[in-house]
């Protein structure tokens, strides 16, 4: 059976591709949505962080010996903790400021954590090994799926949903979204926000980071490999609309599978296409799909 | 000695207060003591440092010192998030709502921090319009219901100390009204509330005593006892 | 003579970005040494001074540093230049200001064609040398139907065209291509799409990031070993990060192997020793480049550039890196190439033990024929 | 030209089934100082937003002047010459007292867009802006920085600003909100000064600056009208003393 | 505040001479290129803090002007053979339409969106001079012909050169100069500090910051056509994401919102870059990056506005 012209097991396949890659972008957005909605601050580290948690698997690996799956739990608290760390003595002086600040001050973070990779793991990348658990695949009937990629899927599908659960159904959530419209109003209330932001900002990044751990058996671990991807997750994050925690997940996985359909279609477009995505929903609904005006 | 059992009867003592916004000295020693059950009003012309005093108690401006007393503890050092397990609850000028929350989130954000908060079907019955509008976001309330919402807020939480900035501010006659009768009721309960307030009708009859501010000092103490002979005096300094 | 009786020679690479690895402090090294070496082997009774800057891969940055270069500061040569805009743009000002550039870092053959001139040399390889020798070798072997992964620029489809004529000219037959954006970093879809024609061989029309990227997925996908991929650009610096689990049978074209012969051996050694890694064959033709260059300037007697690049042009190159070698009119230095096929891991015996070297392509069928060349140097 | 500058006809507003606004005619006469009062939530606000084109109303026709508003742009609208102010005190707050008035009599000189003159040719703007500062007492703070005045002084400036457009009419939300009784005296006159020529519709719930300035006084309750006359009209109404003030007398409702 | 303010003014004039003199006689006594690819990095700078210091636009994609202008006047000046002028009117009005193009798209949203809005169209253009044969792809639009001015002066020579690019440089300051300081640059700031009152006030902001963005976008593509003349050749580095975020850094360095910070700023930015290139090899990120840190955490107010701070603490005592 045809579509288009297409295969339609070709089609199945690159519909499920498109979702593994949905999922990249979903945790992606999703951190850097609960940092821009709690903190105000759009965090360009975040594909730096991205790679710094594939490489600190990478390292544990090589050097150490630690295997995936502790890396898994590892490198985001790795990666977390140095975020927890930038904020206690950076971030934090410069939520009264316009988000310009929040902005650059990452800009340069970013612009360092790649220098310095880069430097001493050079440009051409390391290759990490998919866990012996995950090798091999299943063959779908319409495709041979690796093992590792459907536990992509899950694997993101479940911290997204989790993540998503503690904001938006919990206490705590609330007390996320009250902090970031006026801390001190909060603080007065009796909670003790510098702390929730500290932590919020150490989840976001190590939301990124354990992403990177989940990218390094399939991609190159590379210096580089975040600043590419983070400017398609800004994107994403616009698309979605910056109001929502569920809007950033959908639309991460969505713009996923609509990438995955351009490869097919017109793979020429598939790097412009979440672009040009963005700019009809602008032109459509200015907040983006889940934002609120 | 004082003690979780035995509460201090002083239940909030100020001294020499000074308090800075960056670089500007807003109040310049401020005295002030009000025991459990009492309540007082701040008064004074706007700018004259009333709103500075009640933030300057929970730590929400720049930069403080001096000495502050909360039921005979000294609290000058404590970070604003511990201030509320104080029993202290705030009610801000600028109300403070969130917008990302319904009214009934708002409503139940702040942890308890004592028992004896009002409950939730007490503070509808008051505030009738909270009750009706519990889902919609926090700001698109109306002025007049977001600033019931911030005192309901905190009378929720079982605060016994109260800090109120204008709660009067912008509300309907009939709920200003209802509003004083339930700051005797509170008084009743042995609730302790510092005031600021334009609405001075509003304020006389409640106020165990007055404090006038001006230029961040405290020019004068009135006890209510002595209101009536110093109308004159303060119609010509507040113009009241 | 001499100009200020010093020789001094430029080395603008890149230092930082995405060739770094393949050039960048390496070529600063071969450098040196080819200095070293020189003032060893043949005594100069003028000084050689060596100054060495990042481009960071930006044509102005670079063209900026080559004028200031050329203008205030007396240099001779600028060399290296990868990164074909980079290498474009400078090849420009040394015309301008009658320096020579000496290239062995960028791979695009515009360098040689439309935008030659007569004070350049492309000394290293270049993208028909690799396209072709793969492409060709491989479809002799047997691989007759091919599918490209093309990177979606200008390059990426040069490359997939130089590559198609040379199948089809040896009896292989092209099923399709697919491009991908650049850089990419999932390659899954066009992956799936290569393995759903069917083709024996799948192309890789790309570089760098996206060729190991695309090599890596494809082995995850199980696309390998049940087609083969053919690297149309790639390195020793790709096969040794990507590993040789991954890499293993895949047929690359290369300028230059570490472990190729005693002199080969010799020589990489003494780079290994400082670099800590085996040289690239854009870091041993800068070695090459720059000693036949030296020696060129010792024979002329001058270091004016037309003089001086008459004499290498004359001259054939005879060294660790190239047998005969020789500067064309168009700027092309010929030499032998080699295909060569990865090893499995288990055939990997030490380390840097990566390559079987299946062939020695003769420098006259490696590189563009000069009949073909669109130089306009070139008298036909 | 019709007695009222300002009519609605059936203005109707609702947020998501919740009728903020219901069936509202609202007519102000020319040269009026008109009240809008009710208990909070009644939908003053919202009328305002509606009337000023910040939001879009559900249903209901709005005549502006005789001419139908319902559908324009909030800036048309204000070119129109109805201009409000805020709830919340609305100036330029790092422009001094003199620039900001003067954003206000630029939009006159039509030359809002031409990046290509100097400032300096807004200079002409200065003896008016003088003189609309003296209107509001405010000539003393001509080069303070906005922030640095006081807070009652920026509500004048507020005005002041206004008044720079010349509006046919103005719409007041709360103009005496969070002043002291010595700066409410001076805004009460001040509006008094303005309203000569002009019509004024304001949201008030100090009661005795209403008696003391409107001349006309609409009663919102839940969003409908509930009463619509002169103070002592509306004083008396029992149903409005019941809805708004909460006792049988209205002076208990000054401040 | 205010009696500071017209301190600045008075000084202003002659600073401007003052600099105005330097520039005429700077090419006998540092390299001209680099003067030219500093003043043609200014004039970017400047125009992008035209939309950030004075609209509070933060533009995140300022590149695309830059290199679409330097793209345009390129073919126009070396395929389509017009005088150099032509070109740079036509690099010019190019990014001008972009802008207008983006503007559109991007001004409904405030922020931090429409950093990211159009950063994003930004990335669209990227690609489209990626893949576009005519461009030269990865490899650069290479040997623009400099020609001659008006068919006239020969640009082949560096300080004829250099004197177009510092006319050049001049008018487009003067344009940002004026345009702040015009009834428009009023509106302006007035909405910068107070959008909703504005509108209340009867603008219509959008057009402002359209008109504000588009001026921005234009002089940018004036700097990057001036660019393409200098160097011949534009490349994808012009239009790419770095591009934006070393502009943004420029402007921080030396001084937001100042009127000559951003030259500053540009000067010792493209002087860093020069000079690391050679000495510190793999760190100029890490070092680039640092200096972001560094701006942010600590000199907020850039070069230019912390000696204006000092100036005006003086001036106090
Ligand atoms: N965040 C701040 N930063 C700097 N100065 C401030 C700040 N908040 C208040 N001030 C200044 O402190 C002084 C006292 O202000 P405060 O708000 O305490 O006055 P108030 O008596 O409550 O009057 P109001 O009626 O205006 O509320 C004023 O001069 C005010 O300008
Ligand atoms: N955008 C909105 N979305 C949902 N409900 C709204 C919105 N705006 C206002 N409301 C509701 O409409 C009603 C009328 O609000 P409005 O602000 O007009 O009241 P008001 O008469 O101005 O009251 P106040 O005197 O307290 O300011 C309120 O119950 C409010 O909660
Ligand atoms: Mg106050
Ligand atoms: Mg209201």
């Amino acid at each position: 059976m045809e579509i288009f012209g297409v295969p339609s097991a070709l089609l199945g396949s690159q519909l499920l591709v498109g979702l593994i890659n949905g999922s990249f972008y979903a945790i992606l957005s999703l951190g850097l949505a609960i940092i821009f909605g709690l903190l105000n601050i759009i965090n360009f580290a975040h594909g730096a962080q991205y790679m710094m948690g594939a490489f600190v698997a990478w390292i544990a690996l090589t050097k150490f010996g630690v295997n995936y799956w502790v890396a898994l739990l590892l490198a985001p608290i790795t990666v977390g903790a140095l975020g927890v760390l930038l904020e206690r003595t950076m971030l934090r002086k410069l939520y009264k400021l316009d988000h310009l600040y929040g902005l650059l001050l990452t800009f340069g973070l970013a612009l360092i954590f790649e220098g310095v990779f880069r430097d001493q793991y050079g440009i051409s990348g390391q290759s990490y090994p998919v866990p012996e658990l995950l090798e091999g695949g299943v063959n779908l009937g319409f495709m041979y799926l690796p093992i590792y990629r459907g536990w992509i899927v899950i694997a993101a599908l479940a911290v997204c949903f989790g993540t998503w659960f503690m904001i938006e159904k919990t206490k705590l959530g609330a007390y996320l979204r009250a902090g970031t419209e006026n801390p001190q109003m909060v603080q007065a209330l009796g909670i003790n926000v510098p702390l929730l932001i500290t932590f919020t900002y150490g989840y976001g990044v190590a939301l990124a980071a354990f992403a990177g751990v989940l990218a390094a058996p399939v991609y190159q671990v590379n210096p580089l490999m975040g600043s590419n991807l983070i400017i398609v997750v800004f994107a994403v994050v616009v698309i979605g609309g910056m109001g929502s925690i569920m809007g950033a997940i959908l639309t991460g996985l969505g713009l996923g599978l609509i990438e995955g359909l351009t490869r097919v279609f017109y793979p020429e477009g598939s790097a412009v296409v979440v672009f040009i995505i963005m700019v009809i929903v602008l032109l459509v609904r200015p907040a983006g799909l889940f934002g609120k005006a | 000695m004082t003690s979780a059992f035995k509460p201090h009867p002083e239940m909030l003592r100020i001294q020499d207060l000074h308090s800075f916004y960056g670089e500007s000295h807003i109040l310049h020693g401020i005295d002030l003591k009000v025991a459990r059950g009492e309540c007082v009003t701040l008064l004074g012309r706007n700018g004259s440092g009333r709103s500075t005093t009640l933030k300057s108690i929970l730590g929400l401006v720049g930069r403080r010192s001096g000495s502050i007393m909360v039921n005979g503890k000294e609290v000058i050092d404590e970070p604003t998030h511990r201030m509320a397990r104080y029993g202290i609850g705030y009610v801000p000028e600028e109300r403070a709502i969130f917008a990302s929350l319904s009214a009934e989130e708002n409503l139940m954000l702040p942890p308890q921090v004592a028992t004896g908060g009002m409950s939730l079907d007490e503070i509808y019955g008051m505030f009738p319009n909270l009750l009706e509008r519990r889902n919609s976001p926090g700001t698109k309330l109306s002025g007049g219901e977001q600033q019931m919402l911030a005192m309901a807020r905190v009378l929720r939480t079982g605060a016994k100390l109260l800090l109120l900035d204008e709660i009067t501010e912008g509300l309907a006659p009939v709920i200003v009204k209802k509003l004083g009768e339930v700051i005797t009721e509170l008084k009743k309960r042995d609730f302790t509330i510092v005031m600021v307030e334009q609405n001075f009708r509003f304020a006389a009859p409640l106020a165990d005593r007055h404090y006038v501010l001006e230029h961040g000092e405290i020019i004068a103490t009135i006890p209510a006892a002595e209101l009536p002979q110093k109308m004159d005096w303060l119609h010509q300094t507040l113009g009241v | 003579q001499i100009s200020d009786g010093m020789v001094k020679i430029g080395v603008l690479t890149d230092l930082s970005g995405t060739y770094s690895d393949l050039a960048g402090s390496g070529a600063v090294l071969a450098t040196q040494m080819a200095i070293d070496d020189f003032i060893a082997e043949a005594k100069p009774d003028f000084k050689i001074e060596m100054v060495s800057a990042d481009h960071q891969n930006k044509a102005d940055i670079a063209s900026t540093k080559a004028r200031e270069w050329f203008e205030r500061e007396g240099v001779d040569t600028a060399t290296e230049l990868v990164t074909t805009s980079v290498a474009l743009a400078v090849m420009k000002v040394a015309k301008e200001k009658n320096r020579i550039a000496l290239m062995s870092g960028p791979a695009s053959t515009p360098i040689t064609n439309e935008q030659c001139n007569d004070v350049s040399v492309h000394y290293t390889y270049d993208t028909y040398s690799l396209a072709n020798g793969t492409a060709k070798a491989v479809t002799k072997q047997g691989g007759k139907t091919w599918y490209f992964l093309t990177a979606d620029y200008a390059f990426g489809q040069s490359l997939e065209k130089d590559s198609s004529a040379v199948v089809t000219a040896n009896g292989g037959k092209v099923l399709g291509s697919v491009r991908h954006p650049f850089p990419a970093s999932d390659f899954s879809s066009f992956l799936l799409q290569a393995q759903a024609s069917g083709a024996q061989i799948i192309g890789l029309a790309n570089a760098g990031a996206d060729t190991t990227n695309a090599i890596k997925q494809a082995a995850e996908f199980g696309i390998t070993p049940k087609q083969s991929l053919a690297g149309l650009l790639m390195f020793i610096t790709d096969v040794h990060s990507l590993g040789l689990r991954s890499t293993q049978t895949m047929y690359l074209t290369t300028g230059f192997y570490w472990d190729l012969n005693d002199a080969t051996r010799a020589w990489s050694k003494r780079y290994f020793d400082k670099q800590k890694r085996m040289p690239s064959m854009v870091q041993a033709g800068q070695y090459s480049s720059v000693l036949h260059y030296l020696r060129a300037v010792k024979a002329a007697g001058t270091d004016e550039a037309g003089k001086v690049m008459a004499q290498m042009k004359k001259t054939p190159i005879n060294d660790f890196f190239a047998k005969n070698g020789q500067i064309r009119d168009d700027g092309r230095m010929i030499h032998d190439m080699y295909l060569v096929q990865v090893k499995k891991p288990e055939e990997s015996k030490y380390p840097w033990d990566y390559y079987h070297v299946r062939q020695t392509i003769p420098a006259a069928e490696a590189f563009q024929p000069l009949s073909e060349s669109r130089c306009p140097l070139v008298k036909k | 030209m019709s007695e009222f500058i300002l009519e609605t006809n059936g203005l109707t507003k609702e947020f998501k089934g919740f009728a903020a606004v219901s069936d509202v005619d609202l007519k102000v006469k020319r040269g009026h100082i008109h009240a809008l009062i009710g208990p909070n939530g009644a939908g003053k606000t919202t009328v305002f937003n509606l009337l000023t084109k910040f939001l879009p109303p559900t249903a209901g026709k709005i005549r502006f002047d005789g001419k139908d508003i319902t559908h324009e742009a909030p800036a048309v609208t204000a070119r129109r010459g109805m201009v409000r102010s805020f709830q919340i005190s609305a100036t330029f707050p790092h422009l001094t007292v003199m620039e900001n008035v003067r954003i206000g009599l630029q939009r006159k000189l039509g030359t809002e867009f031409h990046f290509w003159r100097s400032e300096k040719s807004l200079n002409v703007l200065n003896d008016q802006a003088m003189a609309l500062l003296e209107s509001v007492d405010l000539t003393q703070f001509a080069d303070t920085v906005t922030a640095e005045m006081p807070y009652g002084r920026k509500r004048a400036l507020e005005i002041a600003t206004t008044l720079a457009l010349d509006p046919k009419m103005m719409l007041l939300d709360e103009p005496t909100q969070g002043m002291g009784n010595e700066d409410i005296s001076r805004v009460v006159e001040l509006i008094r000064k303005v309203s000569a020529n002009r019509s004024i519709l304001m949201v008030e719930h100090n009661l005795s600056v209403v008696a003391n300035l409107c001349d006309r006084i609409t009663v919102l309750t839940r969003g409908s009208v509930l009463a619509e006359g002169t103070y002592d009209e509306v004083s008396k109404n029992p149903s409005v003393l019941e809805a708004y003030v909460g006792s049988d007398d209205m002076n208990d409702a000054h401040h | 505040m205010k009696n500071n303010d017209s301190v600045f003014t008075r000084i202003m004039p002659f600073l401007f001479g003052l600099l105005f003199l330097i520039g005429l006689v700077a090419p006998f006594a540092v390299y001209p290129t680099f003067l030219m690819k500093i003043l043609c990095f200014g004039l970017f700078a400047c125009a992008f803090n035209l939309l950030l210091g004075f609209a509070g636009l933060l533009s995140f994609g300022h590149a695309a002007f830059l290199g679409t202008a330097g793209y345009v006047c390129g073919m126009l000046v070396r395929d389509v053979g017009v005088t150099p002028e032509i070109g740079l009117i036509g690099g010019t009005v190019a990014a001008g339409l972009l802008g207008w193009l983006f503007g559109v798209l991007a001004i409904r949203r405030t922020g931090i969106y429409f950093a990211m809005i159009t950063l994003a169209l930004a990335q669209m253009v990227y690609f489209v001079v990626l893949q576009v044969r005519a461009t030269g792809g990865e490899d650069g639009f290479q040997g623009v012909p400099r020609g001659n001015l008006f068919g006239l002066i020969d640009l082949s020579n560096n300080i004829s050169m250099y004197y177009l690019v510092f006319a050049v440089f001049c008018i487009g300051f003067f344009i940002i100069y004026r345009t702040v300081h015009s009834p428009f640059g009023q509106i302006l700031k007035a909405i910068r500090e107070n959008e909703p009152r504005a509108i209340s006030l009867g603008y219509d902001v959008n057009k402002f910051k359209l008109m504000a963005f588009i001026i921005s976008a234009s002089l940018a593509g004036l700097a990057g056509a001036t660019k393409t003349l200098v160097f011949q050749l534009a490349s994808l580095t012009d239009v790419h994401w770095h591009t934006s975020g070393e502009v943004v850094l420029m402007t921080l360095l030396g001084g937001l919102g100042t009127i000559l910070g951003p030259l500053v700023g540009a000067a010792t930015v493209v002087s860093l870059q020069t000079e690391l290139a050679d000495t510190v090899g793999s760190w100029v990120t890490v070092i680039m990056g640092g200096i972001f840190v560094i701006c942010v955490m600590l000199f907020r107010r850039g070069i230019v506005g912390e000696i204006q701070a000092l100036i005006q603490r003086a001036g106090i005592r």
